[in-house]
């Protein structure tokens, strides 16, 4: 199910300082065309259809069909991203259409706590730092062979 | 941080790159879980002037296992008891675990559950009349650390919405790390040992995706965690679709190969994990198996596992076999049987299934349900809701095919192949299995987490986060003790561009001769090595070829099979960046692949029935052959060691 | 008539292809040896005026099976009964074939060898004292049909210096029927029925693969010998050397399926062959059984074929199994069970084989052999002697190992299905058997020969070309006493050229739509149809990945898939004429393999253990099945009819 | 075990009528680079090494490298056809050489016996035109069941 770009939809991320699907591919697959502004994948055959890349672009452009191996025509799954929930829309050979949306977090993007000021204290103990903040003690197995 | 990802030229390779060198304290190695997990924790034990620098082949924000998405976490003790979770992995993976590891990750594994909701993943939870509630909804019931109910599938297992799950991790990673000392698009190729003690490690080469440019890092302490190994058998799918693995096909074996060739010490390579997925789409059955219930038939519409000779074949495996919860290898190994004598395919009744919760639930409810039958896949393995999409499979209507997959090597999930490590300084841990550090291999310096570490399977993504912070405290107690006894590496600089760029000479220096890119005498090129390897591995390694059979013979000729190829791979060549990367991939694969079945040659029995054969020494022979297989390699030498380990029993039956 | 062979422009598709109409009397799809057959002998029957036209997808020269050359011609009755070349061939076959085609080939093959000798052929000759001279060395012996005495390997089998052997057949054919009456690189796409009597063919539609132009060919009367069926199946490496097939890759079903798709019904479609060959390479082995007596080891190194197991499973299959020379499904099936019960590989034991027959050799003499080990290979399987120079094997030294390869449809070598065909008009030949012309198919006017006649395998090389020879003949017969019947194709010329093109306008409609030429959702392309078409027979039609086993429930999922094959066809896509083959191959392969699973799924029993095993009916059941099995389809309804036809025995035991 | 062309020794035929290797492919794998005036082979992964065009190529151009399946490197199968023989050179990976010489045909090219004037006479009968101009007789089978 490899990903392909609607060469109308592609804009090239309007030539801008991040490529969104060429930064996000995890496979390294996605890669702009600099003369057409286009994007493609450039090796199909790799592809996980992790939709990384069609949930990231900015312009919709990027779909995914079925893998040529096992996948008969005509049928589609096409996400849509939003900051709190996804979006999904499933449609079938057939023409059933299934739509389905699903919370993606609960917190505003950025916003994940790093304790960025929590220093651990005791760097012998067997304890994580918020394991230690927690005020957690250390278990040990009580039932020993 | 993140490089413009605008192409280069056309990322077209030159035959004399960049040098980028860096001088670090600790270095990172991988963006996965684990690794994100070492850059929440790590600063938090770190002296502010500490040097740290993480280095992922690609964008943290969706790289490795978890890029897609998870719909389950499926490690979280919660109201367990922790020595019951050891007992559950040590029969799941017939009996020889390192059950020190496995109990240290169980009291540590829901404090990074607990951060995962706090950073804004949402979590199923239970209502007090057993209702379901998605992690939106299910705010309202406050939060798992408050004492809040997941919905569990399985003992162990917890429900989330969990396609932006890698997102969230990442960004909670960063945050705490600092974008600047993160190098994306960077693919670590070789971990380097000290100049003056090989049993020490002091940094590691590596190169850019995104131009021309090899990275020569200087390191007091690496920690290695490139999750398993994808690829390294031929897929069930050869053509396009081989990008289709259950498991993410970009993780290639780095993990246990640099640690391999710096010298580390691999335990359980043998160990192998080929799930049973629903055909081709590999989406998930867990769910189906444990929240819907579902049951699966053979080809003549038999309930083949309930059957009294599925009993028997069980009883064999006494008393991994006839435990409560069957050892996933077994579950397959019924499997095998029914194809192997004609009675394939097996289909999993998720029509009855769900028939079967209807009559108990409003219509409202069966929507729900089926909403979350789709979101299994949709959060992990979208491919399969398009399989189900193309082939107008509606599951309440028209039942699937399951199968099991293609092996990988992993730690992390239900395998436990890895690297050795020791385990925590305490005194139940027996003296065989502590060597100062947590998580240390047996290489000074080196750490790993996730699928690196071995004999300790069943961690999933919860595990190899809280491992991953495990080792971020080890490695700074590392660094404050022995840090000053590195002494750097001994390689030049030109000595390790030669070495990194060698498949861009390659290219360079032969490309004229042939009217062809690809075909060539002069040269190879990564994807038709990589269909190379998995041939071999296929055919002779017990791949899928052979119903997972091997034997003495068939792995003799895959060991002359390796050989050719190590040596063709002096001549592999590669044009651009891209294909610098495949060149590299596929070397690490090799390394892998060879531990794993290196260690398949050693052990004369069959332990994993279902995962793979001996077809000279079926069964197990726990007389022999209860005990660790430990293996390492000398890159100089190109020789390799393998020997038992005696087992070390820790907590009660 | 050779084309220029410069490409016109680059050989791009148009939407709009010129149209060359052809009115002919005869009509020869095909330019193998069962065609150069009928292109020698035909002129001899025809009269003056008569319009002849040859079609080949290729270059005559190296058309076909032939193209790498052969080292043995494998039908040669010479001093042997005919009679005890049926009940050979019967032997080999299960029980199951036409006697009465089988005794008529024999009876007129040694004259096609005679021709081939004159023709330039070198053939191998014993001298008086029993030494092998080749066949440049033997002409001083004089000729096989001056009495001279070949060089046998089995009763049947005779050697020759065959690397040229399809140039010198083509020669012969060429000049016999003249190039103008030869249209090489010119692909048949489709066999027309006359429009007035669709039980009769009255033309032919095919495309050039040089320039955009369709061929509307009026024919009278059409002989179809385009060969067996290969890529049906997934080969055994599915990279790069999926080229690599045992029997020609080009040849891709056109026989079956265009006669099948103009009402001929085909016979005992689920016979296959799937001949043991040295593993990878595809060499041959006969030489190695029958010359140089090798003997074959399982993965133990025990001579599993001469043990008492095997005498005891080969008694399961009496009379057949014990028969002196066990049947060629069977020696497979030996192979088989070595394999599922984990004693694979299987080695041929070539080092052994040299010393022994070293013990009674000189060394020139020795050297001779060797000699005639590597033209075996390098005669007809070049590929197999480049393995064996790239992994040092010298078969003195070092042995080999042999598999049984991917499934082929074919009827001339060791299988036989095919198309239902008269025999001749004699009276020991069954009414049954019987409708008025030797070799006409159940289509009035549609011969074939070679691969294309089924239920008459073991003709080979020679038997094929002896058959075209006597199709020639039959076909003047029919066209003298029928010929006028026929009244025109019902077609319109707009008709033939929108379905030959239709591949061109899909890719021509949609190819600006997505920035990759071969992942676009409106269209498919060849080479993902082709990975498609194999995985889904591989997997469900008992192809290697099951150790040919298949079973009811894999078959009904394989026809799912075909049903969804067979509507996506409709939107494959050419953008070259090269693709635009590759197109109609992929379809004509589609009806073979259909027609090929849809017998096994109708005949509920396994004839051919070896060959294939139905999970679900294993074993012969000789009181159900000791029968034809015919087929026949409806193109306008895309329906399938399976009959029962009674077996008539001719030849004594 | 692609044919693959190597590109210094490839004259494209000289621009003449036939371009010998695209003639004789039974695969319809060569083709001819018009600007470049250069062969290729178009689809490596269908080739069957039948070795056709490596044999007919005029200027030893076409060699064949072994798939890259299955076959290690170094080793090489190359055949020189003359008239009444062929020679093949087989080098093995590990640097052994062998060399075989086999003859092809017995009578020059293009005079095989075409039997061009001879005309069959009964029409009906089973023979072929040179069995029953050799005064053959039609056997049939004397062992019936
Ligand atoms: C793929 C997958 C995985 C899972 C599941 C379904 C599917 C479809 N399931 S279910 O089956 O049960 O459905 C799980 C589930 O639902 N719940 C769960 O908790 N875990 C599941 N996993 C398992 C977990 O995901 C897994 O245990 C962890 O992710 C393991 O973590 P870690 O060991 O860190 O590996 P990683 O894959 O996350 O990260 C690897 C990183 O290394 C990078 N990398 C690799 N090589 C490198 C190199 N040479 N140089 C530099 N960087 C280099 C990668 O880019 C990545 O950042
Ligand atoms: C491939 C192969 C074949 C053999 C062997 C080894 C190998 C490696 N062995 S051993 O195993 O025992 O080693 C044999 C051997 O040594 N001795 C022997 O006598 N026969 C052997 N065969 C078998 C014979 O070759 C075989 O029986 C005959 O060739 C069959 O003759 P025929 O039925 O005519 O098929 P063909 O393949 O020769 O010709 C087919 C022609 O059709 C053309 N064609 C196909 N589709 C077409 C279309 N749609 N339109 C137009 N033309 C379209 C082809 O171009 C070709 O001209
Ligand atoms: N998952 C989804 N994806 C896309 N469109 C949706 C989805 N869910 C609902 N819609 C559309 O949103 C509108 C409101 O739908 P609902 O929220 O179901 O009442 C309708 O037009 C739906 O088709
Ligand atoms: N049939 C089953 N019985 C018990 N546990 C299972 C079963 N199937 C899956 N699991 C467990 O459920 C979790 C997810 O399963 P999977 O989707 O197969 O990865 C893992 O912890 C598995 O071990
Ligand atoms: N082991 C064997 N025993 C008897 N006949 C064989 C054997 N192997 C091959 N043959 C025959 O030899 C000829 C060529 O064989 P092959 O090379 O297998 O196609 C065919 O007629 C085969 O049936
Ligand atoms: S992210 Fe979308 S718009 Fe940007 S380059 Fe890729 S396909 Fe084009
Ligand atoms: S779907 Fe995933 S693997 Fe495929 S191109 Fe997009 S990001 Fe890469
Ligand atoms: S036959 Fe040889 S010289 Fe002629 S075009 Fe082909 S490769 Fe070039
Ligand atoms: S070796 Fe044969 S199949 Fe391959 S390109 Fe040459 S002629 Fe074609
Ligand atoms: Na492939």
């Amino acid at each position: 199910m490899p990903s392909f770009v609607i060469a109308e939809k592609c804009d090239g991320c309007k030539g801008g300082d991040k490529t969104a699907c060429m930064y996000i591919c995890p496979n390294d697959l996605m890669v702009l065309d600099p003369n057409a502004m286009k994007a493609y994948n450039q090796e199909p055959d790799q592809c996980w259809e992790c939709y990384s890349c069609v949930k990231i672009c900015p312009s919709q452009a990027i779909e995914v069909r079925g893998y040529s191996d096992f996948v008969p025509m005509g049928a589609s799954v096409v996400p849509m991203m939003g900051t709190e929930d996804i979006m999904w829309t499933c449609k079938f050979r057939n023409g059933v259409v299934k739509r389905f949306k699903f919370p993606i977090r609960t917190t505003p993007e950025g916003q994940a706590n790093a304790y960025a000021d929590l220093k651990g204290k005791d760097l012998n103990s067997g304890l994580l730092s918020t394991q230690e903040a927690d005020g957690m003690v250390l278990t040990t197995p009580q039932e020993l062979a | 941080m993140a490089l413009p990802n605008k192409p280069v030229g056309e990322l077209k390779a030159v035959r004399d790159p960049e040098v980028d060198k860096r001088d670090v304290d600790v270095l990172i190695i991988g963006g996965g879980m684990a690794a994100c997990g070492t850059a929440f924790e790590i600063k938090k034990w770190a002296s502010d002037d500490t040097k740290i620098l993480l280095c992922d082949k690609a964008a943290l924000e969706r790289s490795g296992a978890v890029a897609q998405g998870l719909s389950a976490i499926n490690t979280y003790i919660g109201e367990n008891k922790i020595e019951d979770y050891v007992r559950m992995v040590r029969n799941d993976l017939m009996g020889i675990v390192r059950e020190d590891l496995i109990y240290d990750l169980g009291r540590h594994v829901d404090d990074s559950v607990h951060l995962f909701e706090e950073w804004g993943l949402p979590v199923w939870k239970k209502t007090e009349d057993n209702k379901n509630m998605d992690g939106k909804k299910g705010q309202k019931l406050g939060t798992l650390k408050g004492g809040a109910t997941p919905v569990r599938t399985g003992k162990w297992q917890i429900m989330i919405n969990g396609e932006s799950y890698k997102r969230i991790v990442a960004e909670a990673g960063k945050l705490a790390l600092g974008e600047d000392n993160i190098l994306e698009r960077c693919f670590i190729v070789e971990i380097l040992n000290d100049k003056n003690d090989p049993t020490r490690v002091a940094g590691a080469v590596g190169f850019s995706l995104r131009e021309n440019k090899v990275y020569i890092i200087n390191a007091k302490v690496i920690m290695c965690a490139c999750g398993g190994a994808v690829n390294v058998y031929q897929p069930r799918s050869v053509g396009e679709g081989k990008g289709r693995a259950w498991y993410p096909i970009w993780n290639a074996g780095s993990t246990y190969t640099m640690a391999l060739r710096a010298g580390a010490e691999l335990s359980m390579m043998e160990n192998r994990f080929t799930p049973a997925r629903f055909k081709d789409g590999y989406g998930p059955v867990g769910a189906w198996f444990l929240l819907f219930k579902a049951q699966t038939v053979n080809g003549l519409g038999e309930n083949y596992a309930a059957s009294d000779a599925a009993k028997e074949e069980l009883a064999k495996y006494a008393p991994y076999g006839t435990a409560a919860i069957t050892p996933t290898c077994l579950r397959n190994h019924l499997m095998m049987k029914e194809y192997k004598e004609g009675r394939g395919p097996i289909i999993m009744k998720t029509s009855a299934a769900l028939a079967k919760l209807g009559e108990t639930m409003s219509k409202k409810e069966l929507k729900h349900l089926e909403s979350e039958a789709w979101e299994d896949f949709l959060d992990m393995s979208v491919g399969q809701a398009g399989l189900w999409c193309a082939t107008d499979t509606e599951p309440e209507k028209k039942d699937s095919e399951i199968m099991p997959t293609e092996p990988y090597l992993l730690g992390s999930h239900s395998g436990c192949c890895g690297i050795w490590c020791s385990g925590p300084e305490e005194d139940w841990v027996p003296a065989e299995y502590k060597w100062g550090y947590n998580r240390m291999t047996t290489v000074r310096g080196l750490f790993t987490a996730g699928d690196g570490v071995g004999c300790s399977g069943h961690k999933f993504s919860s595990g190899s986060h809280a491992e991953g912070r495990i080792v971020a405290k080890s490695m700074i107690q590392y660094l404050k003790a022995e840090g000053d006894k590195v002494t750097g590496i001994k390689e030049t600089d030109q000595e390790l561009v030669d070495f990194v760029y060698k498949p861009v000479r390659n290219y360079l220096d032969h490309c004229a001769y042939s009217t062809s890119q690809d075909v060539n005498p002069n040269y190879c090129k990564p994807a038709g090595m990589a269909m190379r390897l998995m041939k071999m591995t296929n055919e002779y390694g017990g791949g899928t070829a052979t119903y997972y059979m091997t034997g003495g013979k068939a792995l003799e000729i895959l060991m002359e099979n390796f050989q050719y190829f190590k040596e063709d791979l002096e001549k592999i060549a590669a044009g651009d960046l891209h294909e610098l990367l495949r060149a590299w991939e596929i070397n690490h694969r090799l390394y892998t692949v060879q531990a794993h079945t290196r260690h398949i040659q050693f052990r004369e029995e069959s332990r994993y029935p279902g995962f793979y054969y001996r077809g000279d020494f079926m069964g197990q022979n726990d007389e022999e052959w209860f005990c660790f297989v430990n293996s390492t390699y000398n890159k100089e030498t190109n020789e390799w060691s393998l020997k038992k380990v005696p087992y070390q029993k820790i907590i009660a039956d």
